[in-house]
C-alpha cells in the first residue's frame, strides 16, 4: 500500500514533469505568434531547457529511487490526472531531448528562413511542430492516465505527419496520408480499450487499475478484450509486422531530421505505451500465449525486416526497413522481462537498451544518410562507391550505428542484445536467442552493403559542397548508440525504478 | 385549464404529424426534384411549425419558449435558402430528371 | 414493449441503416450525404443517453462542421472514384474482413451486455467539488477543472492540426489566403442566409458559452456554433478568410491554451499547484478560460476546413 | 401525455426514414441533399418531442444548433459545385 | 432493454460497420468516413459507460462523457488534415490511390535538391 499512497500524491521534484511538457508547448505556441526566424530561435533557446529538465528528472528519480510524481492541479486520480516518472521514463526524456536537439541542430539551414523574407512555409512548420513533437512525446513518456495518453498519441500523430510531407513531393504525400490512417486507426482502437477499462474499473489511472486488476485480475470478458484492442492499436502505430506497411515510404521519404525523428523517438512512444500496458496496468493478464505471441511477431519482423533491407535499392529505404527489424527486438523483451523470474530484471533492462540504442543509431543512420543524399543528389546503394572520401564522419557515423544494429560490441546494441539473449538462455527460451544470432548476422549483411563500397578508392561527383557540421551531428548520436556500451552499473539501476515487479516487492 | 392545454398540445402536434406524412408521401410520389423539394420544404416546416406550437404551452418558461419560436425561425429560414439553391443548383444542371 | 422502447429501437435501427449506407453507398457523394444525416441521428441518439452536452458537439462539429468539409471535398474528387473502385479487394478478402468485422462487433456486443449496471462510475466524486468550483455543470467541471491537462493538450492538438494543414500550401501561397475570391457573385439566398444567420448565432453562441457553467453547453459547443456562421459568411463570399501569416489570426488561435497555461503557470504561485484554482476564485477563472478557448475554437475550426492558402499574400 | 410525445416523435421519425430513403437514392447529388434538409426538419421535431417528454435539460440548445445548421450541407454542395474562379478548374 | 443497452449494441454494430469500410474500401475518403464511423461508434460504448454510471443525483456519469467532447473534437481535426492531405495529393496526382506503384518507380523525379 506503501507505492500506492506514493503514486497518488506529489512527490519532490514533481514539478519538473510539469515542466517539462509545458516548455515545449510554450515554444511551439510562441513559434506560430511570432512567426518567421524566430520560430527557429526559439525552438533552439529552449533546447537546453528541455535537455536540462530531463536530466533533473532523471537525477531526482536515481537519487530518491522513487518514480516521481505530479497530481495536476491538484484533484488526485482517479478523478483528476498525474504525471509520473520512473527510470524508463527519465531515460527515455533524455534520449529524446538529445536526438531533438541533434535533429534540430542537423536541421539548421536546411529549414532556415532567408533573410529579407517575412517567413517561409517549410521553416514554420518544422519548427512548430518538432516542438510540437516533443510535447507529445514528453506527454507519453510522463502520462499516468490512459486517456490523457490518448490525447498524447493523438498530438504525436498531428505532430509527425505532416513532418512526413514538408517537401509536397507526390510519394510523400501518399506516404503521409497512409500514415496517418494506420495512425488514427491505431488511436481509436486503443480508445474502445481504454473505454471499456473505464467501464469495469471507473478509472484510467495507471496506478489504479493496476491495484484493481491485481485485485481481481479477470473480474470482466471486458478486461482482456480491452487489452487486446489496445495492444493492435499501439501495434500499428509502433509498425511491428505485419502493421509495418506503412512505415518504410513514411520514413524513407520525410526529410532527414524528421526522419530520424520518427524513427528514433515516435515508434518508440507507442512501443512505450505497450510495455506500459502489459507491465503496469495488468502484468496478470501477461500469459504465455500473450507475450510470446508478441515475441514471435517480433521474431518475424526481424527476420523478414532484415531481409528486406538487404534488397532495397535506397540507402533511406535501406534504413527504414532495418528499423522495422529493430522493432522486432523491442518486442522480444515480453516473454523474458514479465513476471519475477531471477532472468526479468536484465531482460528488462535489455528491452530499455534496446529502445535506446536503436534511437541513438537509427538517428545517426538517417542523418547520415541525409548527408549522402544531399551531396550526391540520391541515395541509390549502387551509385555509392568511394563516397567514404568525400565524407568520412558521415559514413563512419552510419558503420558506428551499424554496430549497434548488428549487436557486436562495444555498443548500446551490444549491451541490450546480450542481456535479452542470456535472459533467453537462462529462462531456456533459446529460440529468441537463435532470431537475435539470425538477425545480428542480416544486419551485418545490410550494413555491409552500404560500407564496403563507400570506402572504396574511387571518386565521386559531388552535388553540394560537404557540410562538416552536419556529419558531426550524426557522429555524435552514433558515438551516443556505442557510448550506451559503456554504461555503469548504476544506470541500469536507474532503468529498475519503477519497474513494476520491482514496485511490488515495495507494497 | 390543464386538460385543455393538453388537448391544444395533442390537436397540433398531431395535426403537425400528419404534415409530415403528407410531406414523406409528397417525396415518394411526386415525379421530379423540383415537386419534390415543394413537398420536403413546405409541408415539414409547417409541421414543425404546428409541433412547435403545441410545444409552447409545456415549455419551461419564457426562455424556453422563446427558444422554440427560435428553432422554427431558424429552421423556416434554412427551409427557404435551401429550396431556393437546389432550385437554382437543379436549374443550372438542365431539365428536371 | 413500452413507446420509448419502440422508439429507441427504431432509432437504433434508423442509425444503423445510414451507417451502413455510408459504408455501402456506390457514390461517395451518397455516402458522405448519408454521413451527415447519420451526425444528426446521433445528437438524438445522445439526447436519449441524457449526454446534452455531447448531442450538442455531435450537432454543431461532428455533423455540421464536418458535413462542409466532406461535402467540398467529395465534389472536388469526384474523378478520384471510377479509378479506385478498380482498386476494391476481391470478394474473398472482403469475406474475410466482413468475418473479422463481424466477430469484433459481436465480441464488443457481448462484452457490452455482460457490463455491471450500474457500472462503475466517477459522477458521485465529480458531482462532490462542484459546489468549491461554482459551476453546476460536472462536465464542465471535469474539462475545465478535474482534466483541464486534457483539455489544454486536445486544443494544442487542434493547433498542429492547423499547422500541418497550412503546411500543405504551395511554398509562393505561404501567409496568404484560403478558399474562393471575393466577388464571385454569391447566390441572392445564400447572402441573404450568411447576413441574417450570424447575428442569431453568436446570439445563440454566446447563450451555449455563457450557461455552460451550469447548464449543458460550454467553450467546444459555442465556438463550433461560432465556427459554422464564420464559415457560413466565408461560404457566401460576404467577406474572404484573414491571410494566415496575420498576428492576430494566430493569437485568436492559441488564446485558449494560452490563458490556460498562465492560469496554470500561476496555479503553481497561488494554490501552490499547476492548473490548480485559488479558493474562491475557480469560477471567474473557469469562465475567463472558457471564453478565450471559445475564441481559439472559432478560429481554428473554420481554419481547418477551408484548408491550406491558396493564394499569395497580398 | 409522455406517452403521446413519444408516439408522435416515433412517428415523424418514422416518415422521415421513409422520406430518408427516397432522397438517398438520388438520382443526382441535389437530390441526396434534400435528405440532410430532411433530417434537419424531422429530426429537429422528433428532437423537441423526446426532450418534451424525457425532461431531457439543455435539448431545446440543441435544436437551436441543428436549426442553426440545417443549412449548410446545401450551402456546401452548391458552393462547391460552381467552381469559382481561382480554384482548380474541374 | 434499456437505451443505453440499446445505444451500447449500436455502438458495438457501428464499430464493425466502421470497421469493414475502413479495411475493404480503396478510396481514402470513403476510408475516412469509415474511420469516423467507428470512431462514433466507441463513442457511443463511452456514452453508455456513463449513462451506466448514473450516481450521486446525475443522469450519467460526466467524466466519460466530457471525454467524448474531447474525442469528437480530435476526430475532427483528424478528419480535417486526411481531407486536405488527400485533396492536395489529387492536386498534384490527378488520383487518390494509396498504392505506392507509379509515382515509386522514379524516386528521385522531382527532388529538389
Amino acid at each position: 500500500m506503501l507505492a500506492m499512497a506514493l503514486a497518488l500524491a506529489t512527490t519532490g521534484g514533481g514539478y519538473l514533469l510539469v515542466l517539462a511538457v509545458i516548455v515545449p508547448v510554450i515554444g511551439m505556441l510562441l513559434s506560430l505568434v511570432v512567426g518567421g526566424r524566430h520560430a527557429e530561435r526559439i525552438a533552439f533557446a529552449l533546447m537546453p531547457a528541455g535537455l536540462g529538465l530531463a536530466l533533473a528528472i532523471a537525477i531526482e528519480v536515481w537519487v530518491t529511487g522513487q518514480p516521481l510524481v505530479y497530481i495536476l492541479g491538484g484533484w488526485p486520480p482517479p478523478l483528476g490526472i498525474a504525471l509520473r516518472a520512473d527510470g524508463f521514463s527519465a531515460v527515455m526524456l533524455v534520449t529524446a531531448a538529445l536526438v531533438i536537439a541533434a535533429a534540430g541542430y542537423f536541421a539548421r539551414g536546411g529549414f532556415a528562413t532567408p533573410p529579407g523574407v517575412a517567413e517561409k512555409r517549410a521553416p514554420l512548420a518544422f519548427w512548430t511542430l518538432l516542438q510540437g513533437l516533443w510535447a507529445a512525446l514528453a506527454v507519453v513518456f510522463l502520462g499516468g492516465d490512459l486517456f490523457n495518453l490518448y490525447v498524447a498519441l493523438e498530438l504525436l500523430t498531428f505532430a509527425a505527419v505532416p513532418l512526413v510531407c514538408l517537401d509536397g513531393r507526390p510519394e510523400t504525400l501518399a506516404a503521409a496520408l497512409r500514415y496517418l490512417l494506420f495512425a488514427l486507426f491505431g488511436s481509436v482502437l486503443y480508445l474502445l480499450g481504454a473505454a471499456l477499462l473505464y467501464g469495469t474499473y471507473g478509472t484510467l489511472d495507471i496506478v489504479l487499475l493496476a491495484d484493481r486488476t491485481a485485485a481481481e485480475p479477470l473480474v470482466a470478458p471486458a478486461v482482456g478484450f480491452a487489452a487486446g484492442l489496445m495492444t493492435a492499436g499501439l501495434l500499428a502505430k509502433t509498425a511491428l509486422f505485419p502493421l509495418h506497411l506503412w512505415l518504410p515510404p513514411a520514413h524513407a521519404n520525410a526529410p532527414p531530421p524528421a526522419s530520424a525523428v520518427l524513427s528514433a523517438l515516435v515508434v518508440k512512444a507507442s512501443f512505450f505505451l505497450i510495455v506500459r500496458l502489459w507491465f503496469d496496468v495488468m502484468p496478470g493478464l501477461a500469459s504465455a500465449a500473450v507475450t510470446t505471441l508478441l515475441a514471435a511477431l517480433g521474431a518475424a519482423a526481424i527476420l523478414f525486416g532484415s531481409v528486406l533491407a538487404l534488397r532495397q535499392a535506397r540507402l533511406k529505404l535501406l534504413i527504414a526497413y532495418s528499423t522495422v527489424a529493430q522493432i522486432g527486438y523491442l518486442f522480444l523483451m515480453f516473454p523474458l522481462a514479465i513476471g519475477g523470474h531471477p532472468w526479468s530484471a536484465e531482460a528488462w533492462s535489455g528491452g530499455v537498451m534496446q529502445t535506446l540504442s536503436h534511437a541513438f543509431a537509427k538517428a545517426a543512420m538517417f542523418l547520415a544518410a541525409g548527408v549522402v543524399y544531399e551531396q550526391l543528389g540520391h541515395d541509390r546503394i549502387a551509385e555509392l562507391r568511394g563516397i567514404g572520401r568525400a565524407m568520412p564522419m558521415a559514413i563512419f557515423a552510419f558503420g558506428l550505428g551499424g554496430l549497434s544494429l548488428m549487436g557486436l560490441p562495444p555498443s548500446g546494441g551490444f549491451a541490450a542484445k546480450w542481456l535479452l539473449m542470456q535472459a533467453s538462455v537462462e529462462s531456456g527460451q533459446w529460440a529468441w536467442a537463435v532470431v537475435m544470432l539470425v538477425g545480428g548476422l542480416l544486419a551485418g549483411g545490410y550494413v555491409y552493403r552500404v560500407v564496403a563500397p563507400a570506402l572504396d578508392r574511387a571518386t565521386v561527383a559531388l552535388k553540394a559542397p560537404a557540410s562538416r557540421r552536419r556529419e558531426a551531428v550524426a557522429l555524435a548520436l552514433a558515438l551516443g548508440a556505442v557510448l550506451l556500451g559503456f554504461a555503469p552499473p548504476e544506470f541500469f539501476d536507474l532503468l529498475q525504478i519503477g519497474r513494476p515487479v520491482a514496485m511490488a516487492a515495495l507494497r | 385549464m390543464n386538460v385543455a392545454i393538453d388537448i391544444f398540445t395533442i390537436v397540433a402536434i398531431s395535426a403537425g404529424a400528419v404534415f409530415f406524412m403528407a410531406g414523406t408521401v409528397g417525396l415518394l410520389r411526386f415525379p421530379d426534384s423540383f415537386t419534390r423539394l415543394h413537398a420536403l420544404t413546405k409541408a415539414d416546416n409547417l409541421g414543425l411549425g404546428l409541433i412547435v406550437l403545441g410545444l409552447l404551452p409545456q415549455a419551461s418558461g419564457l426562455l424556453g419558449a422563446l427558444k422554440l419560436v427560435a428553432v422554427w425561425v431558424l429552421v423556416q429560414l434554412a427551409g427557404a435558402t435551401v429550396a431556393q439553391l437546389i432550385a437554382h443548383a437543379l436549374r443550372r444542371k438542365g431539365p428536371p430528371t | 414493449m413500452s413507446v420509448i422502447q419502440a422508439l429507441d429501437i427504431g432509432l437504433a435501427l434508423l442509425v444503423l441503416a445510414v451507417a451502413g449506407w455510408t459504408i455501402a453507398a456506390r457514390e461517395a457523394f451518397a455516402s458522405v450525404v448519408g454521413y451527415v444525416a447519420y451526425g444528426l441521428l446521433l445528437s438524438l441518439v445522445w439526447v436519449r443517453l441524457f449526454a446534452v452536452d455531447v448531442a450538442l458537439t455531435e450537432a454543431a462539429i461532428g455533423s455540421g462542421v464536418t458535413g462542409v468539409l466532406l461535402i467540398s471535398a467529395v465534389v472536388r474528387l469526384r474523378k478520384t472514384e471510377a479509378p479506385a473502385a478498380a482498386e476494391r479487394p476481391g470478394v474473398v478478402l472482403r469475406a474475410l474482413a466482413a468475418a473479422l468485422c463481424t466477430v469484433v462487433a459481436a465480441a464488443l456486443a457481448a462484452v457490452v451486455l455482460l457490463m455491471p449496471d450500474p457500472g462503475a462510475t466517477l459522477a458521485p466524486e465529480a458531482g462532490q467539488h462542484l459546489g468549491e468550483l461554482g459551476v453546476g455543470n460536472p462536465i464542465t467541471a471535469v474539462l475545465i477543472a478535474y482534466r483541464s491537462f486534457d483539455t489544454m493538450l486536445e486544443k494544442v492538438v487542434l493547433i498542429l492540426a492547423v499547422i500541418g494543414v497550412w503546411s500543405l500550401a504551395s511554398d509562393g501561397n505561404w501567409g496568404g489566403v484560403a478558399g474562393p475570391r471575393r466577388g464571385a457573385r454569391p447566390e441572392g439566398a445564400l447572402a441573404f442566409l450568411a447576413q441574417l444567420l450570424p447575428p442569431l448565432g453568436i446570439v445563440v453562441a454566446i447563450h451555449i458559452v455563457w450557461v455552460g457553467a451550469n447548464e449543458p453547453g460550454g467553450a467546444f459547443q459555442g465556438g463550433a456554433i461560432l465556427a459554422a456562421m464564420a464559415l457560413i459568411v466565408l461560404m457566401a463570399r460576404l467577406t474572404e478568410a484573414p491571410e494566415i501569416r496575420r498576428r492576430w489570426l494566430r493569437l485568436a488561435l492559441i488564446a485558449g491554451p494560452a490563458v490556460f497555461l498562465v492560469v496554470g503557470i500561476a496555479g503553481f504561485a497561488i494554490p501552490g499547484s499547476f492548473l490548480a484554482y485559488p479558493a474562491g476564485w475557480a469560477k471567474p477563472l473557469i469562465l475567463l478560460i472558457e471564453a478565450f478557448m471559445t475564441l481559439s475554437i472559432a478560429a481554428t475550426l473554420p481554419m481547418l476546413v477551408i484548408g491550406p492558402p491558396d493564394r499569395p499574400p497580398s | 401525455m409522455t406517452e403521446f410525445l413519444l408516439a408522435a416523435a416515433g412517428f415523424v421519425l418514422l416518415t422521415v426514414a421513409v422520406g430518408l430513403l427516397r432522397v438517398l437514392g438520388g438520382p443526382g447529388n441535389v437530390d441526396r441533399t434534400m435528405a440532410a434538409q430532411l433530417l434537419g426538419t424531422g429530426g429537429i421535431a422528433a428532437l423537441l418531442l423526446v426532450a418534451a417528454a424525457t425532461g431531457v435539460r439543455g435539448a431545446e440548445d440543441v435544436a437551436l444548433g441543428l436549426a442553426l445548421l440545417a443549412a449548410f450541407a446545401a450551402v456546401a454542395l452548391t458552393n462547391s459545385a460552381a467552381p469559382p474562379e481561382g480554384r482548380d478548374p474541374e | 432493454m434499456s437505451a443505453a443497452i440499446l445505444a451500447g449494441l449500436t455502438g458495438a454494430a457501428l464499430v464493425g460497420l466502421g470497421l469493414y469500410g475502413l479495411l475493404t474500401d480503396p478510396h481514402p475518403l470513403r476510408k475516412i468516413l469509415a474511420f469516423n464511423i467507428l470512431g462514433s461508434g466507441v463513442f457511443l460504448l463511452f456514452g453508455i459507460i456513463a449513462r451506466k454510471g448514473a450516481a450521486a443525483g446525475f443522469a450519467a456519469d460526466p467524466v466519460p462523457q466530457a471525454m467524448v467532447i474531447t474525442g469528437i473534437v480530435v476526430a475532427f481535426s483528424a478528419t480535417a488534415l486526411a481531407v486536405t492531405l488527400l485533396l492536395r495529393l489529387f492536386q498534384e496526382t490527378r488520383r487518390a490511390t494509396l498504392e505506392p506503384d507509379a509515382p515509386a518507380k522514379t524516386p528521385d523525379a522531382g527532388v529538389d535538391g
